[in-house]
């Protein structure tokens, strides 16, 4: 078994299983923090997926990608933090 | 032709200079608008003898060549005619109004409309290019508009100016439907040159067509039944006004029209059966109804409208006899009905008054214009020997050799014409008899110009009469033959003792019978009120009150308010226009092995996919389902990824975060979640929803299915590098390929944020909103 | 893939058609937003999928060889993503201002422009 | 220089509108630049014109991309007569928005929107491709929507929200039909599509996909049911925003019908018959409604929708003669529909509301105005030989040619509620006596105005007028440019040649 | 022999982010999960990071991937903080077995202000509601 | 100026590091580009001396790590058992790291260790709160922390 | 929002993602990357550092309003784009290219400054947006 294969047949399931395992939480809930730890996590785990991706399909430039998700991945968690607390403020 | 395009326009270019002038130059010099009726009069008059002699003149201008409209105008005999009538009316009703509306503060602004109306007359009976006469027939409706509602601060004569435009407006549209139909099947709006094509006006397809819309105009413009019922309200116009326009000349129009296409319709039975039943009823109804009135406006103008019914069933009969009557009876009536109408003008004027039960004796201060009134009232009795007696004579003539049936033509003829005569009586005689009434008062003398300009047109009356062949050489002889290809008849006063002589007797003795025996009165006229539920006024009033309230229901019920419905709509629409094709045209490609070769990876992505959806939909809060999109984008990036896309993953994942940031800051300030939407409405929603996402896709599958060559891709391929210096084609395609659109997308970026910032930041002050 | 895909853009369709039918104004630029998703699977899907194969022309080639994902629809979405963010941007803050003047969001309650008065 | 003049109808606008944007906080100077840059526009519009009329349709391959590989930029006698009204209108409105647009507004990019609006509007115009024409289309929307809501009233707010939903719906439905004709084609060149859709072997697809956009393009344009936006939204903004909107939004829909059932997807039968009932449906629920309105800008409002109709019904009857009516209404349309707006302003400003059973004794107080106002509003009717009547000669004939008297008998009914409409609002307004209500505290009213102030309301409408007036007596000249326009249409090899530097033009 | 250790490196991160990814649906309140997720998920991305570093081999994506660890060593705890922390003021329930509270009654709800405990005592803690 | 002089140096290595290319010309770009972007964001702060003592980074960065692979195992041991063996709380931590850089770098440092998470720190920067996993006893919980990161951290930026 | 550890942390992505942005709008033109997402980031730098330090803290260091960005960006877009006319006489948008390579960008041409003006559209765009929300309450 060559890595590529590794990669796809082996990794990538697993890191799919994991999304999907994330999501379910996502769904659970069962309060909003929930949800967004789990988007949190879910797009972490995307980076890692582009990464594979990236070796299965031999394109580095993927890897750009990954970039972008780390870098402004935990704005979106800011801002429903700073949701909860203003709107706490308000009622 | 300059001059005489320049006389057409005269009128409009003199109502500016009257506009021009001001109130308070004018009302200094009133009579200077009577230069235009009178030199315009001179002007027509001396074509008169060359146009007796046979003569026709044609003017023309290009004006848009390119649909064949152009400034053609002829005039010819009956057009002479016309425009006689019009100017010489024109030139009295110019000079009474000076007096009989003298002081009156819009005095301007009457002649202003009077002057415009007169040119568009001319226009109208001298165009030979069916459009241009178009044109000029609107001018007069809207002038009428403009005079009727006159009297603007007074909302009945308001209201009968909006009944007028409608019922001729109608008629105008039909108009030109009718030109342009005819112009289309013969290939010329020139009026003249359509006759070179009878079988067109006979017997074509289209022929039908153009008879409803040429009878539509006529109809209306000249108050046929059921249409008529907009004159008696025009009556509300200062009394010049009905003079002028809604009994000499404007009226007239619709005659003119059908007189003028007679030659086309010559081999077309349809055309004269309508005109000969249409006019019957017509001059029945309203001589009938002159019995009930009680104003002597009311009276004459029922008595027009029987005059109208007279010419069209005149024309209707078809024969050289009855055009020529016809045409002698626009003359008559043009002189006695002016008359008429100006004498109960100046009793208006000096008594207050034109209650027919309140007035009578007025001959003691009235002299002058006693003898006026009885002038037209015999000219309209067919007395002789005012030339109402030629006119008919006539008449009877035409209906004993009508083809059709000559008893009843000529009983309905008699019958009508004892009724003109008793009103004849009643407007020109009785007010002026018997014992002046107690409350009218003191009655001051009228200025001169009140009681002699209806004396001119008594005097014409009687000068025709005396004097016939001047009508002959003038109109018929020429006319008759224009209009039928046959010699006119002889015009006389005496024919010697025959059933004509007869009849006229019998009508006259009848007239002044009813004259004597039959009072009219306010109770009368009350006692009809309960009738009038089913006239065609109340009809069509109660028919535009219908619709007027359709309306509103349709426009209630489809314009509601509610945005929901709005959005509906429009997507019940899409949803059919995909079930249709979908349903019509089916085209399934689905195949087994595609879903066996899914991989593990995609089956994750697509459950989360359509989880996250589901989710968004249903969640019971905002932020969680603003929370779901972002799961949704975060799928969207993923397949993005995996179907060799990175710049659209990357932008996608930057743009789903900035807009979950906006959300965010934006939805803490709203309340708690929303109401829900009732279950029949979330089921009716879903339902459309589904099918609509169901066809959708089928016809997605479809379009997949197509092989498109796809050079512009290729292209891109091949020179994204070697031409265009980039290795990532897609952001060469964003900035070079197809640079603009990023461009203007960036434009649509700086707006909106134009438009965020001033929506958020602009407050105005009270006053400036 | 490309059929699953195809009924795919067909539920983001129904679902943002779904939930612009909502009272809540929202929930409309939520669906908004979903249809707006699904336009772009759309137009992706309308270039023909191709795994793996971004349009890069690799750094030692001057040319895409072979096969690869078809660029224009790429650059479509992307147009139409940014366009879409715009609107988007300014629909949520009509959303505010939309409560502040009107105190709710429920679209229901707006239905004076269209009054006979 | 000059074979670039294609695009300087939109280079104009953007650079205008960019300047502006630097001088944000300067109403003053913002207002002498907007009037500057559309007066550069008109000479460019009418130099172009001048272009296209002797030498035929122009066309510049942007990026110098030979097509169908760039974006085409292609003027041809319907774009570029469309620009050069436009940027009278533009022009008129500039003005207008002196005096007319506080300055608090202005210092909110008031000025640097309604260019970008026109950029909109003249890209939509010049585009000869597919996926372009839609990017124009959303800086169209944008830009008014963002007019629309500048200054948000409550009412103002409410319309801004339906104007906003159905038409970013209606976006979506166009860029949904875009994306298939690229799937099925492979291609976004107008021209080029116009020889590829044809040849199609799935022509049930071909169909579905025109009508796809033709509910697109039919909620832009206002027709039956899809016109809801319309009347909620058009009487809520500033007169000379609405004045904007009415006189050329709902044109660029009709606009890239005409182009579209043209050039990609020409009419079939089926689809005739489709556009024809709506276009019946459109004239009598526009005319309905704007017989049961009660105020001014609510009846203006439906009679754009009413008039709608004559020009889809022109586009419906398919021959040359309707579509040169259709474009001789849209070209009167636009100069109207434009002044019926601002006069809408004047007479808010007179009476302080827009309510007709408030108005009245124009005529008597302000008779020369009244005279002025009636040239719009009797043109609006066609009362011959005012330039709503010309149009309709073209439009009653392609009627009968194409043996469609149903059609007539809508045409005529349309005129007809018109007319009375119009003769509704003299009684209303002009004839009636003043109504004698409260004045308005704190509300600037027409007499109360300084000479510039008036001169700012009144001089943009005389100008306006001026143009109908010259259609009105010299119709000739617009029928022979219309007469062009539906030879280009109905023939569309030029067009591709034009796109394609196929070089045998050949002249009508 | 490189591939054997990028497997192995890449085989670890995942099982990381596996672990991860069912703490997170196990553990029992928000911070639990919190606590499990940030750092094991942190960790497997790294990883696998550092695998693909060492299977291109090339400085331009090594400096690339420890940019984007740099990155998430930054981020992450910064998630973590923030939605923590507004977790714990909106009032997130801590696990029924939790043995010790002692930022309760901290957080002044009004104005967001938080006490140590060790401030010189000036102000009563207002009354949470 | 110095802590300026030195973070454009930092920013320019990363930017060489970014785009991956060592010469002279990319160094030099890198270094403008960074002096332009501080330049931009200058700090008006007086900031302590920023990452000067590399070694002790080196060798804070191993501890890290283990302690990093150490604590997840642990918790990963107990997320895959059934029973849970945790007993978790909020530790009140009396801070001795004063500046801004130092409370931050100790708490991203606490909570990228897993079984850990800190929660915020109190507005007089006295205490920081730690929800922790595995809180067997508190000061055992605090010391550990004391002699562990918040030493090593205090040692590298003091 | 009053955190300690956010705002420091702040302080330290921001000249990070501001140089990262330059970045990715600089190699677009090869790899994927380009002014849109490149502003995007840009954006994000200062949306961060206003949520931890709020807004006037932003404002101050940024000096400029961020809708001045807004012309500054579309001039440079559109004079790119009209260069070609005033300096070749091809059409509009029409790419024009230095000979040589430039050390760093590799070739520059009119698409990049193209590029360039997209990058301040976008941040101004955005900064705009989020700072006038935010400050409106
Ligand atoms: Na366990
Ligand atoms: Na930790």
């Amino acid at each position: 078994m060559n890595i590529e294969d590794f990669l796809s047949y082996i990794i990538l399931p697993i890191l799919s299983t994991s999304t999907l395992l994330v999501f379910i939480r996502f769904l659970m809930g069962p309060s909003l923090p929930d949800r967004v730890v789990a988007l949190d996590l879910l797009i972490t785990i995307g980076i890692s997926i582009i990464a594979v991706y990236s070796m299965v399909s031999n394109r580095p430039s993927f890897l750009d990608i990954a970039m972008i998700f780390a870098l402004i991945a935990f704005l979106s968690t800011v801002a429903f933090s700073y949701y909860l607390e203003k709107r706490k403020r308000n009622e | 032709m300059t001059v005489f395009l320049f006389v057409i326009l005269a009128s409009f270019l003199f109502s500016l200079l009257l506009f021009g002038m001001g109130q308070k130059v004018f009302k200094r010099m009133t009579w200077f608008a009577s230069l235009l009726p009178i030199s315009l009069f001179l002007y027509f008059s001396s074509f008169a003898k060359p146009i007796m002699n046979g003569e026709v003149f044609n003017f023309f201008t290009a004006w848009v060549p390119s649909m064949s409209i152009n400034l053609d105008f002829r005039l010819d005999n009956l057009a002479l005619l016309f425009t006689l009538l019009i100017t010489g009316v024109g030139s009295i009703v110019f000079l009474y109004t000076t007096q009989y509306m003298k002081g009156h503060p819009k005095l301007m602004r009457f002649y202003v409309f009077l002057s415009i109306f007169m040119g568009a007359m001319l226009g109208l009976v001298t165009s030979n290019n069916i459009i241009t006469l178009f044109i000029f027939w609107e001018l007069t409706s809207i002038s009428s508009f403009f005079l009727i509602g006159f009297n603007n601060t007074e909302s009945s004569s308001r209201k009968s100016a909006i009944i007028a435009l409608s019922i001729t407006g109608l008629g105008g549209l039909a108009l030109l439907a009718f030109g342009v139909l005819a112009g289309q099947l013969t290939g010329t709006y020139s009026i003249a040159e359509m006759l070179q094509s009878p079988e067109i006006f006979a017997n074509h397809e289209y022929t039908v067509y153009l008879l409803i819309f040429i009878f539509l105009a006529a109809f209306t413009k000249s108050a046929q039944f059921p249409f008529h019922f907009w004159l008696p309200g025009a009556m509300k116009a200062p009394t010049p006004v009905s003079t002028y326009l809604h009994s000499a000349t404007m009226v007239k129009a619709g005659i003119y029209l059908l007189l003028r296409f007679t030659p086309h319709f010559q081999n077309n039975s349809y055309f004269f059966t309508t005109l000969l039943i249409v006019g019957a009823i017509t001059m029945l109804y309203a001589a009938f109804q002159t019995l009930f009135k009680t104003d002597l406006k009311g009276i004459l103008a029922y008595s027009t409208i029987g005059a109208l019914g007279i010419m069209v069933f005149l024309i209707g009969i078809g024969t050289s006899a009855s055009i020529t009557a016809a045409i002698v009876f626009i003359v008559v009536h043009a002189l006695y009905k002016a008359s008429l109408f100006l004498v109960t003008g100046t009793i208006d004027h000096q008594a207050g008054t034109r209650d027919i039960t309140k007035l009578g004796g007025l001959r003691k201060v009235l002299m002058p214009l006693s003898i006026a009134g009885l002038i037209a009232a015999f000219s309209s009795g067919g007395f002789p020997p005012t030339v109402g007696f030629i006119g008919k004579d006539l008449i009877y003539e035409a209906t004993l050799n009508g083809g059709l049936n000559p008893t009843v033509l000529t009983t309905m003829a008699v019958l009508t014409n004892i009724l003109m005569v008793f009103a004849g009586l009643l407007v020109g005689v009785k007010p002026f008899t018997g014992k002046q009434p107690v409350e009218l008062g003191r009655i001051k003398k009228p200025h001169f110009l009140l009681w002699f300009m209806p004396m001119i047109l008594a005097a014409l009356s009687l000068l025709f009469g005396l004097f016939p062949a001047m009508v002959e050489s003038l109109f018929t002889h020429n006319i008759t033959p224009l209009l039928t290809g046959e010699a006119s008849p002889h015009l006389a006063i005496w024919h010697g003792f025959n059933l004509i002589i007869l009849l006229s007797a019998i009508t006259i003795a009848g007239g002044i019978a009813l004259y004597f025996l039959w009072k009219p009165s306010h109770k009368k006229e009350s006692s009809m009120i309960k009738f009038n539920v089913w006239s065609p006024k109340s009809l069509a009033l109660k028919f535009a009150d219908l619709f007027q309230r359709l309306s509103y229901f349709l426009t209630r019920t489809f314009q509601n308010g509610y945005l929901r419905r709005y959005v509906l709509i429009i997507l019940v629409l899409l949803t059919l226009v995909f079930g249709v094709h979908v349903f019509v045209n089916p085209r399934i490609f689905l195949s087994v092995k595609e879903i066996k070769e899914l991989n593990w990876n995609e089956i994750v992505i697509l459950a989360m996919m359509l989880v996250s959806v589901i989710f968004t939909v249903f969640t019971k809060s905002r932020l969680s389902a603003i929370a779901g999109m972002g799961v949704l984008g975060y799928t969207m990036c993923l397949i993005f990824v995996f179907y060799g896309a990175p710049d659209l993953a990357m932008t996608q994942f930057s743009i789903d975060t900035l807009t979950v940031i906006l959300f965010v800051l934006v939805l803490y300030r709203l309340p708690k979640y929303l109401k829900l939407s009732n279950r029949t409405n979330r089921v009716r929603d879903g339902i459309i929803a589904t099918s609509f996402g169901t066809f959708l896709a089928f016809t997605i599958i479809e379009i997949m299915n197509e092989t498109p060559i796809k050079s512009t891709t290729e292209y891109y391929a091949e020179n994204a590098y070697i031409l265009a210096k980039g290795k990532n084609v897609v952001n060469v395609i964003l900035v070079d390929f197809r640079g603009f659109d990023t461009m203007i997308e960036i434009s649509v970026l700086a707006i909106s944020a134009i438009g965020v910032f001033a929506l958020l930041k602009l407050h105005l002050k009270k006053h400036e909103k | 893939m490309e059929i699953l895909l195809a009924i795919m853009t067909g539920i983001l369709y129904a679902a943002g058609i779904y939930l612009i039918l909502r009272r809540s104004l929202v929930k409309l630029i939520i669906g908004i937003v979903i249809l707006g998703n699904g336009v772009n699977l759309l137009i992706f899907l309308m270039g023909g999928l191709v795994k793996g194969r971004p349009p890069l022309i690799p750094e030692d080639g001057n040319a895409l060889e072979g096969i690869y994902a078809d660029p224009v629809p790429q650059a479509l979405i992307l147009t139409a993503i940014v366009i879409s963010f715009g609107l988007q941007s300014f629909a949520i803050v009509l959303i505010k201002r939309a409560y502040k003047v009107l105190k709710t969001d429920d679209i229901d309650t707006m239905n004076k422009t269209d009054d006979i008065t | 220089m000059s074979e670039h003049l294609v695009i300087y109808p939109i280079i104009v606008h953007m650079l205008t509108a960019i300047l502006l944007l630097f001088f944000w906080m300067n109403p003053k100077i913002q207002r002498y630049i907007s009037i500057l840059g559309s007066a550069v526009g008109i000479i460019i519009g009418i130099l172009l014109f001048k272009e296209v009329w002797t030498d035929g349709i122009q066309s510049v391959q942007l990026g110098n991309w030979q097509a169908p590989f760039g974006i085409t930029m292609i003027a041809d006698t319907l774009a570029v007569s469309l620009i050069v009204l436009t940027n009278i209108v533009a022009f008129a409105l500039s003005i207008a928005s002196t005096k007319n647009m506080v300055s608090t507004r202005v210092k909110f990019g008031y000025h640097a929107i309604f260019h970008f609006l026109i950029m909109g509007l003249s890209g939509a115009f010049i585009t000869g491709d597919l996926f372009s024409l839609y990017v124009w289309f959303e800086v169209i929307i944008i830009s008014s929507f963002v007019l629309l809501t500048i200054g948000g009233r409550k009412i103002q707010i409410e319309g801004a929200v339906k104007y906003f939903t159905l038409n970013m719906i209606s976006s979506i439905i166009f860029l949904t039909g875009i994306a298939m004709v690229y799937g099925a084609t492979g291609s976004l060149n107008m021209a080029e599509l116009s020889r590829i859709i044809p040849e199609m072997e799935n022509q049930g697809l071909v169909q579905t996909i025109s009508l796809v956009f033709f509910i697109g393009f039919g909620v832009k344009s206002g027709v039956f049911p899809l016109y809801f936006w319309l009347p909620a939204s058009y009487h809520t903004p500033p007169s000379v925003v609405s004045a904007l909107f009415a006189g050329l939004l709902t044109k660029v829909g009709i606009y890239a019908m005409l182009r579209v059932f043209t050039l990609i997807f020409p009419l079939g039968e089926m689809n005739q018959m489709i556009l024809m009932v709506i276009a019946g449906l459109t004239m009598f629920f526009g005319g309905i409604g704007a017989l049961v309105q009660k105020d001014i800008l609510r009846v203006f409002s439906y009679l754009i929708i009413c008039h709608i109709g004559f020009m889809v019904g022109g586009l419906s009857l398919f021959t040359e003669v309707a579509l040169v009516g259709a474009v001789m209404y849209m070209f009167h349309d636009i100069i109207v529909k434009a002044t019926l707006f601002m006069m809408g302003g004047v007479m808010y400003r007179i009476f302080g509301t827009t309510k007709m059973e408030n108005m009245g004794g124009l005529m008597d107080n302000y008779p020369k105005l009244s005279l002025l106002f009636a040239i719009p509003l009797f043109a609006l009717v066609g009362i011959p030989p005012l330039s709503g009547f010309w149009p309709k000669i073209s439009l009653f004939s392609a009627s009968y040619t194409a043996g469609e008297i149903a059609m007539l008998v809508m045409f005529i009914f349309a005129s007809l509620i018109t007319l009375i409409i119009v003769a509704k609002i003299w009684n209303k307004a002009f004839s009636k006596n003043e109504n004698r209500i409260e004045r308005r505290a704190s509300f600037k009213y027409f007499k109360d105005f300084s000479f510039s102030e008036k001169a700012a309301y009144i001089v943009p409408i005389v100008l306006l007028v001026g143009v109908t007036l010259y259609y009105s007596f010299f119709a000739e000249h617009f029928q022979l440019v219309a007469e062009r326009i539906g030879y280009e249409l109905m023939n569309t090899e030029e067009y591709y040649n034009a796109v394609f530097g196929i070089k045998e033009v050949t002249k009508l | 022999m490189n591939d054997i250790i990028i497997m192995i490196i890449v085989s670890l991160g995942t099982l990381f982010i596996l672990l991860a990814a069912i703490g997170l649906v196990r553990m029992p309140d928000l911070y639990l999960r919190m606590s499990v997720t940030t750092k094991a998920a942190t960790l497997g991305v790294g990883l696998i990071l550092i695998g693909l570093a060492l299977y291109y081999m090339e400085t331009s994506i090594t400096t690339r991937v420890i940019a984007i660890i740099v990155f998430l060593l930054l981020t992450a705890p910064i998630s973590a903080h923030v939605i923590g922390r507004a977790s714990y003021f909106v009032g997130v329930p801590l696990w029924k077995k939790t043995k010790i509270d002692e930022l309760e009654g901290m957080y002044n709800t009004k104005t967001h202000d938080l006490m140590s405990g060790l401030e010189d005592e000036e102000e009563e803690v207002e009354a949470e509601d | 100026m110095r802590v300026q002089f030195l973070l454009n140096i930092l920013l320019a290595i990363v930017w060489v590091f970014l785009t991956g290319t060592i010469n002279a010309t990319n160094v030099a770009f890198g270094f403008i580009l960074s002096f332009l972007v501080l330049w931009l964001i200058s700090f008006n702060e007086r900031s302590r001396k920023y990452f000067i003592i590399a070694p002790r980074i080196i060798s804070f960065a191993f501890y890290f790590l283990y302690e990093l692979i150490k604590a997840n195992l642990q918790v990963a041991a107990d997320v895959v058992t059934p029973k849970f063996y945790m007993e978790p709380g909020i530790i009140k931590y009396p801070l001795d790291a004063k500046t801004d850089l130092e409370i931050t770098l100790l708490a991203n440092v606490i909570t990228l260790t897993p079984g850990t998470l800190s929660l915020d720190v109190s507005d007089d920067r006295k205490v920081l709160y730690i929800h922790a996993m595995y809180v067997h006893d508190r000061e055992e919980f605090i010391d550990s922390i004391k002699n562990g990161f918040e030493k090593r951290i205090l040692k590298i930026l003091r | 929002m009053k955190s300690l550890i956010l705002k420091t942390v702040s302080k330290t992505l921001l000249p990070l993602l501001i140089l990262f942005s330059v970045f990715v709008l600089l190699r677009g033109h090869y790899l994927p990357g380009g002014g849109f997402v490149g502003g995007l980031i840009a954006a994000v730098a200062f949306i961060l550092h206003a949520f931890a330090n709020g807004l006037p803290e932003t404002k101050k260091l940024l000096r400029i309003h961020p809708g001045f960005l807004i012309p500054i960006g579309l001039t440079i877009a559109i004079l790119s784009a009209l260069a070609p006319i005033i300096l070749t006489g091809d059409p509009l948008m029409t790419g024009l290219w230095q000979e040589q390579d430039v050390p760093v960008l590799g070739k520059i041409g009119s698409a990049l400054f193209f590029d360039m003006g997209v990058y301040f559209v976008v941040v101004g765009v955005c900064l705009t947006i989020i700072f006038t929300i935010s400050e409106s309450v």
